[in-house]
């Protein structure tokens, strides 16, 4: 149900407060201008579109805005309404989990991540003004190497277990919670040293086509407004194999994979 | 327009891309995303045209005025181009940001019509009065600033051949000029000659047309060119920092004259359909 | 603020406020004219402790000599400033934009006694340079501002433009004229604009002529100036804060207006020609 | 005969960069508002118990003497409704473009801006409607177009908003009489539960063409 701003999501007194809504006088009020949500017993108002919500343990993937020495910080960015933060105690630093960091790694700070590299990260906490803090300790996040990026909005990416993929199509797949959308090719096992080594070397043509494919199949959905997961990028990377690459940027080609998306992903799910 | 900053790892893959003739988005170098134009939809103004492209939109309109020529030119009429980036399409362009690339793009265009043939056709009575055409160019949103000066041109072209001008009698005896208020006794321009700007920008080795706000973050810098429906180059300027080869230049320019007369082409086709 | 809301609240739940007064009482109101000698009119209005001057000087206008026409709001000249250590940007912005708007919006004097010829019939123009001045800011600012702007175009007397170019040539701050020269010129004024203020609290109260205190508490604020003359309204600006519903906010302009034309009738400065407050 | 608006048509979304946008067209007066925030905002400008609200109005030429006091208007307005608690230390810039006046430009302005604060997801206490009247001698016109209000002696600009219907703003020009003021308040009244329906009939829109 639609609901905008003033309009009463329910006067039962039961129900908790969820995003989106307000008490006025005791009646649970939408703030926004979406769809009711409910889970249980907490009522939420979702709008099409608004900035990162960022949740403890979300992944995201976010770009280094600038280095804070004086701070031991980076400050990220995530699309969310505050700057993201990243602690120089929230990285693994090469040479190990457990090193202890030194005043030399505080000067060292932009070697590691310097303005404008991309990160992917994990939410370690939320502020008490809403600024989120992430992490990297862990081999899968870090600094991210060739590739392409994409900006959708942040409510197209579900929260699922994994927001890794390796696409049968051979391409690696982030798909951060922030609506940050990472392509790049498949990272052998064991290579990723906390991220910081990148590989320059260029990538293949054919390799490149797949990407630029997949990359326009993820615009087409989202400009339908399609949810983002492992099973429409891949049923629409299939149906997109009628066309060119370049073709793919056409508004018109673009709804048209995108309805068909839809259409073949309901069908499998009646099967 | 916020500063895009990429990683390396991103602008190596990109540039890597472009010399292999595979942009990110499947274009090859000298592709165009889609345009989309629209004419006649500012009823205040004579002539109107909107353009929308990926992340870009830009209004244009004329208005026009009798004004006494320029005593120099006495059978010439006048153009004068305003431009406004809007609501500074991005918070960072705040106050000043944008006012460079509004004088840049106003003196370009000012340059490039100084000597168009559609001046002449803006002659009332000579030396005593001519049409004046004021151009207000409104960006409402920008993807990148090369692209930008060439969705100008084609929404000042359009507007200009949207544009309707009251047919004027001029009493040959008193030599006072009436303007009947038929509003059906008008006259349309010869846009035919009407410049169109081709930005070309370059991305490691290679030039490329339109690019997008990562390409143009990882370029070295931009040449701009007005072309006639000729095919010919009226007026250039460098866009940007780096500095460039004449040797490849000279390579371009049958290039620009190609992307050039498709423009010419496009523009016509489309205000042809959207009239009829 | 906390502290400062319960206070004052104690006092609405009793029906007077924090200063004694009722809620729809002014403050006192004592007003002083010809108080700047180099001025051709100036006055200095209290209320309560808000502090502000208005003084008026008469200039010969040579910029305005190559426009086509000459508008009322051409020959007037509005500087208004807040007290420099009280500046409130913001403040400033809004009391600045609503008096420029009243002022020069609103034909409130005939401006023909500006308009002169001279031997060759040459036109000439006078501008009205204002100026206005907060000394104290206790709140209601606005109120006072236009007391000051009216009393002083009230009082104004200029004399013809010739001695005004003479001056101009040769400045004579020390030696001014005696004002009972019969070659002066005044300003018929048309409309006698009279604002009342209020404040609008979170329990529902309205404060007539709130202080500074009780403005910074007040969720909003509502001006309308009357002209008291026809009673009708020349301007009515409430900007942003808490809602009124329709029958409060009729009701609150009725009460306003026999408020104004109450306090108008109480001040004979603002009503006379002047002459009678010079004695 | 129930005074009527002119014709409202509104696009929301209609550009990519901005957090919001809404392109508003009240007759042939259009506005185009975009919405960029909440965001992370430079100290100077940072409060650390709420979000910062800046309100920019473009006209369309440059010397508009009007520029600050709409700015005003509509900021006031705006601080009343959003909910600015909810994002401490972020700053959200409204910036409204005039693309053509044909009259109430003040109004579909504000209307303009809550378009494209729905549009941008900023939580609200509810919406508002800003509505239009002049007044002539004998009689008072609702939404007039640029040639009816420059006939007019005097024209009040109201802003409901959508809760209880109460008047957030109100802004005159020119004379008017008590009962000037009653009659637009009526008509005002009736006008923005209009402009409420159209915002939820164009949301539903918006909605329906997305899922």
């Amino acid at each position: 149900m639609l609901c905008l701003p003033g309009d009463t999501v329910t006067e039962d007194a039961d129900y908790m407060r969820g995003h989106g809504t307000y008490y006025k006088s005791k009646v649970l009020t939408s703030s926004v201008a979406g769809c009711i949500d409910k889970v249980n017993k907490l009522l939420s108002v979702r709008p099409l579109r608004t900035r990162y919500n960022g949740e403890i343990g979300d992944i995201v993937v976010g770009r280094v805005i600038d280095v804070q020495t004086e701070h031991k910080r980076w400050r990220i960015d995530t699309s969310s309404r505050l700057d993201t933060i990243l602690l120089l105690s929230s990285v693994n630093l090469p040479g190990g989990e457990l090193r202890r960091k030194t005043v030399e790694d505080e000067l060292m700070m932009k070697s590691f991540f310097k303005e404008g590299d991309l990160i992917s990260a994990e939410v370690q906490s939320i502020f008490a003004d809403g600024a989120l803090s992430v992490h990297t300790r862990n081999l899968k996040y870090g600094k991210l190497g060739q590739g392409v990026l994409l900006r959708v909005s942040p409510s197209l990416v579900e929260r699922r277990k994994t927001h890794f993929h390796n696409l049968p199509c051979g391409v690696h797949l982030i798909l951060g919670n922030n609506g940050y959308i990472w392509i790049s090719l498949p990272v052998s096992e064991g290579v990723e040293s906390g991220g910081f080594a990148i590989n320059l070397d260029p990538v293949p043509l054919a390799d490149r086509e797949v990407i630029s494919r997949v990359r326009n199949c993820i615009l087409a959905l989202a400009k339908q407004k399609m949810m983002l997961h492992s099973t429409s990028i891949n049923t629409c990377y299939e149906i997109s194999q009628s066309y060119q690459v370049k073709d793919l940027i056409k508004s018109k080609i673009m709804t048209e994979i995108a309805q068909l998306t839809n259409e073949k992903m309901k069908i499998e799910e009646l099967q | 327009m916020a500063e895009v900053k990429l990683s390396e790892g991103e602008k190596c893959y990109l540039i890597h891309g472009i010399n292999d003739n595979f942009r990110i988005d499947g274009r090859s170098c000298w592709d165009r995303r889609e345009i989309d134009l629209e004419i006649n939809l500012l009823p205040s103004c004579v002539g109107s045209a909107q353009i929308r492209s990926v992340n870009c939109s830009v209004i244009a309109g004329v208005k026009m005025s009798l004004v006494p020529p320029d005593p120099g030119r006495p059978g010439k009429g006048k153009i004068e181009f305003f431009a406004d980036i809007s609501a500074n399409a991005d918070p960072l362009f705040e106050g000043r940001g944008g006012q460079g690339i509004v004088v840049e793009l106003v003196s370009f265009f000012e340059d490039s019509y100084k000597d168009c043939s559609l001046l002449d056709c803006l002659t009332v009575v000579e030396g005593k009065s001519v049409w004046c055409l004021s151009i207000d160019i409104l960006i409402l949103e920008i993807g990148s600033k090369a692209s930008l000066y060439d969705l100008c041109s084609i929404a000042v072209k359009a507007a200009l051949y949207d544009t309707r001008l009251p047919k004027v009698y001029v009493n040959p005896d008193t030599m006072d000029i009436e303007i009947p208020d038929d509003p059906f006794d008008i006259m349309r321009l010869d846009i035919s000659q009407i410049p169109v700007f081709v930005t070309v920008t370059r991305i490691g080795n290679s030039y490329i047309i339109d690019p997008t706000q990562e390409e143009e973050a990882s370029s070295i810098s931009s040449l701009l060119f007005s072309v006639n429906n000729c095919g010919t180059l009226l007026h250039s300027k460098k866009l940007g920092l780096g500095s460039l080869h004449c040797d490849p230049i000279k390579e371009l320019i049958p290039k620009i004259s190609v992307v050039a007369l498709e423009l010419h082409d496009f523009i016509e086709d489309q205000c042809k359909s959207l009239t009829s | 603020m906390e502290l400062l809301k319960i206070h004052h609240e104690h006092f609405f739940s009793k029906g007077i406020r924090v200063d004694g007064r009722k809620f729809n009482e002014f403050r006192d109101l004592l007003v002083n004219i010809d108080s700047i000698e180099t001025a051709d009119s100036s006055i200095v209005v209290k209320i309560g402790s808000t502090t502000v001057m208005c003084g008026i000087k008469v200039t010969l206008n040579e910029d305005v000599k190559a426009l086509e026409s000459v508008n009322y709001s051409d020959l007037i000249d509005l500087e208004i400033a807040l007290h420099p250590l009280d500046e409130d940007k913001g403040e400033r912005e809004e009391i600045n934009s609503l008096l420029v708007k009243l002022i020069k919006g609103n034909v409130l004097f005939d401006h023909k006694p500006l308009i002169c010829e001279d031997e060759d019939g040459e036109r000439q123009y006078l501008t009205l340079n204002i100026e206005l001045i907060c000394l104290n800011n206790d709140g209601n600012v606005l109120d006072a501002f236009i007391i000051a702007f009216l009393g002083a175009i009230n009082s104004l007397k200029f004399p013809d433009y010739k001695s005004i170019c003479d001056e101009n040539l040769h400045p004579q701050p020390t030696s001014k004229p005696s004002r009972n020269n019969a070659e002066y010129k005044r300003l018929n004024v048309l409309k006698f604009p009279i604002s009342i203020t209020a404040a609008l609290m979170s329990n529902g109260n309205v404060l007539v002529d709130p202080n500074r205190d009780e403005e910074q508490l007040a969720t909003g604020l509502i001006s309308i100036v009357f002209d008291v003359a026809t009673e009708k309204i020349i301007m009515i600006e409430k900007q942003g804060g808490t809602p009124m519903d329709d029958v409060s906010l009729l009701k609150h302009i009725s009460f306003s207006k026999s408020m104004a034309t109450k306090f108008f009738k109480t001040m004979p400065i603002l009503q006379s020609k002047g002459e009678a407050m010079e004695t | 005969m129930a005074p009527k608006l002119r014709d409202l048509i509104i696009t929301y979304n209609n550009l990519a960069n901005p957090d919001g946008s809404a392109l508003f067209c009240q007759g042939n007066t259009i506005v185009q508002a975009y919405v960029f925030g909440p965001v992370d905002v430079s100290n100077s400008k940072e409060r650390s118990e709420k979000a910062s609200l800046f309100v920019t109005f473009k006209p369309k030429n440059s010397y508009e003497i009007r520029k600050e006091l709409y700015e005003n208007y509509i900021r006031t307005v705006l601080e009343t409704i959003i909910h600015l608690d909810m994002h401490p230390r972020t700053s959200i810039s409204v910036i409204l473009q005039e693309m053509q006046d044909d009259g109430c430009l003040l109004s579909a302005a504000v209307n303009s801006a809550c378009c494209a604060l729905l549009d941008a997801g900023i939580p609200m206490k509810c919406m508002i409607a800003s509505v239009t009247s002049c007044i002539s001698v004998d009689a008072i016109q609702l939404d007039p177009n640029k040639e009816a209000s420059q006939k007019s002696d005097g024209s009040i600009v109201l802003t409901f908003e959508s809760s209880k219907n109460g008047i957030i703003s109100v802004t005159s020009e020119g004379e008017l009489t008590f009962d000037n003021i009653k009659e637009a308040i009526k008509l005002g009244c009736l006008a923005s539960k209009e402009i409420y329906d159209f915002y939820h009939k164009s949301m539903k829109k918006r909605f329906l063409i997305n899922s």
